[in-house]
């Protein structure tokens, strides 16, 4: 088991915005979590990341338990989070954000070859290197996100919403690039959309999160022919 | 907890002052006091100089009682000073008078600075004296209980004008260049007719505020005008624009009309030639000064180590000792009518030398006391304050009553 | 009204009593000055928080102070107007004042907004010594005239600016109080919490930020009117970014979350600093790191005491 | 007025708006880090003055090894500063003002009763003037300029190329992201506390024997070092800093030299001011955090 969230509860705002939840990545695997907006899908990566502090539960990672954590280690134990808006530097260029992706990385030679993968498979990237990132289009800029969060070479990435306010032929591209992650750069992700169909065809295991509880988890065959998902996710007239 | 490890030691350092001083404080018994108050603004911007004179006045009054004191009517006192801190501001000043006067009683309040003017409004009602050092004009109009031993503006700048007109006949064109306080604005309003009582011609006045440290722009405006002689003060600001002037190409004279402290005139270093920076100062330790000033100085350097105090701060001396001397001539230590009629009719030997009050045909009341002016000139290259010549009050004062006195 | 409300308002009763009753238990002047001046400096305070409600911090109150006292005092001086028109004429001059300039700098935020009253105070500090043929400069205006009743001259002992003070303060906490609790009062806490949501609930976000800008500071010229008149003599530097700095120290230390807070930070504050005026010049030397270590410890202010022991005894 | 006397305000203005950049700078960098308004951030520049003068006048270094030895010092204290207080109120600024101030106040007075009322001198290293294009200026400032300006270019190429540096500019613009990045937080706010503190002192004992030595020098130049910031857009990495102090030294040259000293001070207070209500985020405002 890669990440294990036991029965996780977030106040968000004083709110609650998670309640118990439970939560499995496995090694190697796409796993997706659905959900309407403010459903607590975000909260739940904020949390993995330790950006949240949980009031209960434990998240397990790799075997240690990282709840409590301050984020910058976190990430340092290989957790990329693609952040919800993506938040890159605006004012700094293409290639130094990519750079910060691998801060926390010390051997020089592996971030120059690291970067020169990332742009053979974002060729537009290298395009735009001494641009600065707040200049890209959104697609661009996803892109970008992506490719930063890769730099640390993590062994599981966590993406928030990837496909927001894309056009569909992005959002196709997306869903490539995350199915290339998974298969060939042996990465494992938790992913969070609300393009449901989207994310439900290239994970290998569904959440539905609904006010902050786990509603349904299946495999996205199972969850696809599901009254509930077809109708509230999927937007099929039954 | 770790965490607040060095909070913890600020707090205990903090705890340990606070018990400290009071016990530092309290530890004469109460005989017979003759307590004087001092408002003093101990915190904010003149500190140094209020923290000095509190320094060299304890001193003073440590000296005077282990002498076993002053008698008064037969009865023999001991002098204790009260300091009030006043924080440098009116209302500070306000309630530190109100606490001397009410709960201590006292009858003379010696008071640093602008904002502690304020105390008149309650020390005159009270009838209790207080020794101001503002060279505000209005300080003190028509107030019958203020008195000011202070060396007046008007007397050093016809004193030091005197002087360079008979010794130095080149000083055609003056200039003002002070800082914006009350003994500034009192000069813009005399210079001009100074200047034409000496036959020189005025070009022109800049007031600039009191934390200027870059006096280039200032320069610019005034050089191009050429003035021979720049008027302004003796404290570290002015000798801070005497050396840019010079480094701005400046080749006149320059003229302080005001105390200031002897280590200011350092900054000017070996920028001025010789004798171009005249003033009515003296350098408290040296020969030049009066015999008392001069031993007063060492005691404060052997108790408080070098780095002399503004001479401002030996000021007080002059009325600490007209306070002694007055309430021994009056007889009584708190019949406030009795000893300032006392004060202002005679004339006293004070540290500064002779002393005489004057200013009725000014201000209404006699409470200015004019004292000698001492005219000095900096000898840059020895580091060393020379002084040229002193003028009695007595040969300024008839120019000043002619230029200043009531029309 | 619930029973939390009505200890409240019991409280506050037995505190406006302590408040008249206090000369005739103690009629001590030094007590007196220092209480009268704590009152001018809580309205100030509390105008402070009144704005700060808005989501605007402001380090430039004192500016307003200054208008009102100079407006007043030099009214007083030239033209003999009578000190109890001047009190609102100073205070209706700084409201003026305000009205033109918070329509203008308040549409600015956060830490900008937090330099430009620093400007502003700094600015009025600046004009004052800069406009001597009127106020003398750096020489201060001597001999303001004091209050008085037909021919009863404030001034004799403090007793009578005492309840001038009091009732001074009493009237503009009680406006800034209802205020705050009225509809105004929760549009004004709409606005600190969430600008855009406000504005999307119909609230005008200037006018009414302008609306607590000029209250507060028709209240800081009242109060800065009557100390003008109080201390007969108005000075540059009483206005300028340090008292202000001091204002702001009251209110945050005491609690700027709380109506209450800068009440009770201008009465711990500045009995502090005159408990620790025995220390004469190691005074900030004390009182410094006094303010850091209550800032550490209680953050919220002074007002949060309670409610942490509160707390822990829970536990 | 001929075109002599335009150059040499202009130059009058450089020389000034050069030295306030080093305090200026090092605000902006604490302020887009920790989201604090450091007020105690001048009295680190009157540390600096005094650190200089106690090393070279008292203990007799060298004036350079001196101005050297009082950035480490005062970077030291700084870093305490950071690790006790400031890190506490990261972005929580309205108690970090009150702090700010109490700090101020005992610094302040520590440096008033630890060294004697008497006043203070650094003796000049430099002496003689400099006549440049008709204009006379003391050799001295020439060469706090030339430091400065290599002090400011030195840390932009800092924070341009170096890795600490890209991860300043990363927090300054996207704290949280960065977080996620594996950019120490603590370890950022350290570096630009040292970093700011070091220029602070720099920048006291550059000017320490220019000007004078005063328990109180901090303040005004703190005042001033903060309209260069909101001018250059408040927590702007470097672009407007320079420009913003700058700009504050040549309107300062200007208009005291044009219209007088006095009425400068509220010009350029009033300028300010306009400037913030037509551009709220600064005339400059180039860098500024999201």
């Amino acid at each position: 088991m890669l990440l294990h969230i036991k029965e996780l509860t977030v106040h968000y705002e004083g709110a609650e915005a998670l309640n118990n939840v439970t939560v499995e990545v496995e090694e190697g695997s796409v796993v997706t979590i659905i959900g309407a907006n403010g459903a607590g899908k975000t909260t739940l990566l904020r949390a993995i990341s330790g950006l949240e502090k949980p009031v209960s539960g434990e998240i397990w990672f790799k075997g240690d338990r990282i709840d409590g954590m301050l984020s910058e280690a976190i990430a340092r134990k290989g957790i990329g989070h693609c952040p919800e808006g993506r938040r890159l530097f605006p004012f700094m260029t293409v290639l130094e954000n990519l750079k910060m992706g691998a801060y926390s990385q010390k051997n020089r030679a592996g971030i120059e070859e690291n970067i020169h993968n990332i742009y053979k498979r974002f060729p537009i990237l290298k395009e735009r290197a001494r641009q600065k990132a707040g200049t890209l289009s959104g697609g661009e800029q996803q892109m970008l996100a992506i490719g930063r969060a890769l730099m640390g070479r993590p062994i599981l990435l966590l993406l928030d919403e990837p496909s927001l306010g894309l056009s569909p032929l992005m959002v196709n591209e997306i869903k490539n690039i995350v199915t290339t992650i998974s298969k060939e750069m042996m990465v494992s992700i938790l992913l969070i959309e609300q393009n449901s169909r989207m994310a439900l065809s290239v994970a290998d295991y569904g959440y539905v999160l609904e006010t902050g509880r786990v509603r349904l988890q299946d495999k996205p065959e199972s969850l696809m022919t599901n009254d509930h998902v077809r109708k509230a996710y999927l937007g099929e007239e039954l | 907890m770790k965490k607040f490890g060095l909070t913890l030691m600020v707090l205990a350092v903090s705890l340990a002052l606070m018990t400290v001083v009071p016990f530092a404080m309290a530890k004469e018994k109460p005989v017979k006091y003759l307590k004087i108050g001092c408002n003093y603004g101990l915190t904010g911007v003149v500190a140094p100089a209020c923290i000095a004179s509190k320094r060299s006045l304890e001193l003073e009054v440590e000296r005077i009682n282990k002498k076993g004191g002053i008698v008064v009517g037969g009865q023999r006192y001991h002098i204790k000073l009260l300091f009030e801190d006043n924080g440098y501001t009116s209302e500070g000043s306000v309630a530190a008078a109100t606490k001397l006067i009410d709960r201590e009683n006292v009858k003379f309040i010696f008071n640093i600075g602008t904002p502690g003017l304020a105390q008149t409004s309650v020390t005159e009602p009270a009838k209790v004296l207080s020794f101001l050092s503002s060279s505000a004009d209005q300080a003190l109009l028509n107030k019958k209980y203020s008195i000011r031993v202070y060396p007046l503006v008007q007397m050093n700048d016809i004193a030091l004008l005197e002087y360079i007109s008979k010794n130095i006949p080149e000083v055609k064109r003056v200039c003002l260049l002070f800082k914006n306080d009350s003994s500034g604005i009192l000069n813009s309003q005399i210079l001009p007719k100074l200047c034409a009582h000496y036959g020189m011609e005025f070009i022109g006045d800049e007031l600039y505020s009191l934390t200027e440290t870059d006096f280039y722009p200032l320069l610019a405006r005034m050089l191009p005008r050429k003035p021979d002689l720049i008027v302004t003060d003796v404290g570290t600001g002015a000798a801070l624009m005497a050396k840019q002037a010079i480094e701005k190409g400046y080749k006149g004279f320059f003229m302080g009309t005001t105390l200031g402290a002897d280590i200011a005139w350092n900054k000017i270093g070996d920028k001025v030639p010789d004798g171009r920076f005249l003033g009515p100062v003296v350098d408290p330790g040296s020969k030049a000064a009066p015999r008392e000033i001069r031993e007063m100085t060492k005691r404060y350097e052997e108790k408080y180590g070098k780095g002399a105090p503004l001479d401002i701060a030996y000021l007080y001396h002059n009325y600490l000792m007209l306070v002694v001397q007055a309430v021994k001539k009056a007889g009584t230590v708190d019949d406030t009518d009795k000893i300032r009629d006392v004060m202002v009719k005679n004339t006293w030997d004070l540290p500064w030398g002779k002393t005489r009050f004057v200013g009725k045909e000014v201000w209404g009341v006699d409470g200015q006391g004019i004292m000698p002016v001492f005219v000095s000139a900096w000898i840059g290259s020895k580091k060393k304050i020379k002084l040229l010549k002193v003028i009695p009050a007595e040969d300024v004062y008839p120019t000043f009553l002619k230029l200043f006195g009531k029309k | 009204m619930n029973k939390n409300n009505r200890i409240k308002s019991l409280l506050l009763l037995v505190f406006t009593i302590i408040g008249f009753l206090f000369p005739v238990i103690r009629n001590d002047p030094y007590t007196l000055s220092l209480l009268l001046i704590i009152f001018v400096f809580i309205v100030a305070a509390v105008g402070f928080r009144l704005i700060y409600i808005t989501g605007r911090l402001t380090i430039g109150q004192a500016a307003f102070m200054g208008v009102g006292a100079y407006t007043s005092a030099l009214l007083s001086l030239n033209f003999g107007i009578n000190p109890w028109l001047g009190l609102l004429i100073g205070g209706i001059a700084a409201g003026i004042l305000a009205l033109g300039i918070g329509y203008i700098v308040l549409r600015v935020g956060g830490v900008y907004f937090v330099i430009i009253t620093l400007c502003l105070a700094e600015i009025s500090k600046l004009f004052w010594l800069w406009w001597r043929p009127v106020t003398y400069g750096n020489s201060g205006l001597i001999d303001v005239p004091g209050f008085s009743i037909a021919s009863f001259q404030f001034g004799i002992n403090k007793i009578p600016y005492y309840y001038l003070s009091l009732i001074i303060m009493l009237v503009a906490l009680f406006v800034m109080y209802r205020m705050e609790r009225s509809r105004i009062g929760i549009a004004l806490h709409a606005l600190g919490q969430n600008d855009v949501l406000a504005e999307h609930l119909g609230i005008n976000r200037t006018r009414y930020r302008v609306l607590a800008f000029t209250t507060a500071s028709f209240f800081c010229g009242v109060v800065g009117s009557f100390y003008a008149h109080y201390i007969h003599f108005v000075h540059p530097d009483q206005f300028g970014v340090m008292p202000s700095i001091m204002i702001q120290i009251y209110g945050i230390a005491g609690g700027i979350g709380v109506f209450f807070g800068p009440i009770v930070g201008s009465f711990v504050v500045a009995g502090l600093t005159e408990f620790l005026k025995i220390a004469k010049e190691f005074q900030p030397l004390i009182y410094g790191p006094l303010l850091v270590i209550i800032m550490l410890f209680l953050p919220k202010g002074l007002i949060g005491l309670p409610q942490m022991f509160f707390k822990s005894s829970k536990k | 007025m001929n075109a002599q006397d335009i150059l040499a305000m202009v130059i009058n203005g450089l020389s000034s708006g050069l030295t306030l950049m080093l305090v200026a700078l090092g605000l902006t960098l604490v302020f887009g880090i920790l989201h604090i308004i450091n007020l105690a951030h001048g009295e680190l520049y009157m540390l600096g003055a005094y650190c200089v003068w106690w090393l070279s006048e008292l203990m007799g270094f060298n004036y350079w090894f001196a101005i050297v030895l009082a950035m480490i010092l005062i970077a030291f204290l700084g870093v305490l500063m950071e690790r006790y207080l400031f890190r506490r109120f990261r972005a929580i600024m309205v108690p970090s003002l009150v702090v700010s101030i109490g700090l101020m106040l005992f610094l302040q007075s520590s440096i008033l009763l630890g060294t004697g009322m008497g006043d203070k001198e650094i003796e000049p290293v430099f002496h003689g003037q400099v006549t440049f294009l008709g204009t006379s200026l003391s050799l001295g400032r020439v060469i706090i300029g030339a430091v400065a300006t290599v002090l400011v270019i030195a840390v932009i190429l800092f924070l341009k190329y170096a890795r600490p540096g890209q991860a300043i500019r990363a927090v300054a613009q996207d704290a949280e992201a960065s977080s996620l990045q594996g950019i120490s937080m603590n370890s950022v706010s350290r570096l630009t506390m040292i970093i700011g503190s070091a220029l602070a002192a720099a920048a006291g004992g550059l000017l320490g024997p220019v000007f004078h030595l005063d328990y109180m020098m901090g303040f005004p130049v703190l005042l001033k070092a903060l309209l260069a910031i909101v001018l250059g857009g408040m927590g702007s990495v470097v672009g407007g800093v320079i420009l913003g102090s700058l700009v504050i030294g040549l309107v300062h040259s200007f208009a005291t030299t044009l219209i007088g000293p006095e009425i400068a001070e509220i010009i350029l207070f009033l300028i300010i001011a306009f400037i913030l209500l037509i551009r709220p985020s600064g005339f400059f405002g180039m860098e500024l955090r999201t």
